[in-house]
């Protein structure tokens, strides 16, 4: 199952959702809004998502998971919305009978979320600047240009 | 000349200053519309760094369009 | 920190304890209780350890962890005692400013806390028989010799 | 002759039935008091596969005892 959500949500509970007596390993993956990006102090984030497709992309990541690896479930939510520093962005669950495959696939899962679902990342910064991260164009936030994963 | 509807989400939206719009166009392509709409709006992405989607789906930019569709333009994406 | 727990736990209370407005990325293990092994069916589970010594290995684990990854907060808290079906095992948190680092010092620790802290579990199977894993000699319970990883 | 506490764990405490106990011994080595032990009471792990504690360090089969030493015999181990 992948969501957006509008409001913050509980990942223990969503955690229960995949509770499965054949699991012996469940991985999870929480991205947290944080205080700084490539060394900018930043001070609240803005998610917006292209609806429709970030669902049914989201699902097709979810669905490439179950077929490369062994694995019993799989949930991904992600937050849309102003976001303050610590909060949650978006959660990664997994679960399978073997560590294995829960930790590869929920690797593969919020990698693949990151670079292929349409959500969009605002960061306001302390300095009251915003850049909507990996838009910027030459001489214009570069330092925001190509951000490491988080 | 054919009538579409494109969305606009995150900094296209902001640079439009809109969220969506009809547009009359001969654009024959997805990529060809993008080209006019930067022209006409000042978007700052090129087009190579732009995805397009219609009817909600994923298309390559070479697609073509067809009267009605709705067409969005997907700067790159940073989830999580 | 390394923990045993002769009770039952809340990960997420032990989740917040790793809250840091620098972290971008928290990855957690939690192994669970499976109804089976190498397709045995397991009816309930015991974990013994030499605590002293199972707490010192854990905490060299985790200051290895530190050194092998950059990353901001290392948990993980092993059950003792008699454990049912479903129930949490063990559980290992991480936070980095990354998700890659999160990852793979998640996966290091639970690695190597399985393979080096002194602690043992017995399965009590479905027929009524038990093993200690890991530990069966020729001939006797050759299936639980070397468990898949879980 | 030394005297050293030994503590069982796991399978061992069960092939033994009892949890620790006082030895008297003639072995220089953890590995020789293991092996000593192991006739005794009938342990089924080779030496080979057990690591053996000398007051709560893990230390090598050729390890010296000394007197008042406190033992631990460590079955191949399954955490998680």
């Amino acid at each position: 199952m992948f969501r957006l959500s509008a409001e913050s949500f509980d990942p223990a509970a969503l955690q229960r959702t995949l509770g499965d007596q054949r699991a012996g390993a469940c991985v999870t993956f929480e991205g947290w809004v944080r205080d700084r990006n490539e060394g900018q102090p930043v001070g609240s984030l803005e998610y917006e998502a292209y609806g429709p497709l970030a669902v049914k992309e989201g699902e097709r990541i979810l669905a490439e998971a179950h077929g490369k690896f062994p694995i019993l479930g799989a949930v991904c939510i992600h937050r849309v919305g102003h976001l303050q520093l610590g909060d949650l962005a978006v959660w990664v669950g997994v679960t399978a009978e073997h560590r294995g495959a829960a930790f590869d696939a929920c690797r593969y899962i919020i990698d693949e979320a990151k670079a292929r679902v349409p959500i969009w990342k605002k960061e306001h910064y302390a300095s009251g600047d915003t850049a909507w991260i990996n838009c910027a164009t030459k001489g214009e936030h570069a330092g925001a240009e190509a951000p490491p994963p988080a | 000349m054919i009538s579409v509807a494109v969305q606009y989400f995150a900094i296209l939206r902001e640079q439009r200053g809109l969220a969506q719009e009809k547009i009359a166009t001969t654009a024959g392509t997805a990529e060809a519309l993008y080209d006019e709409l930067k022209q006409r709006h000042g978007f700052t992405l090129p087009a190579a760094r732009i995805r397009a989607a219609v009817n909600d789906e994923f298309v390559s930019a070479a697609a073509p369009l067809r009267e009605g569709d709705r067409i969005v333009f997907i700067p790159p994406v940073a989830g999580g």
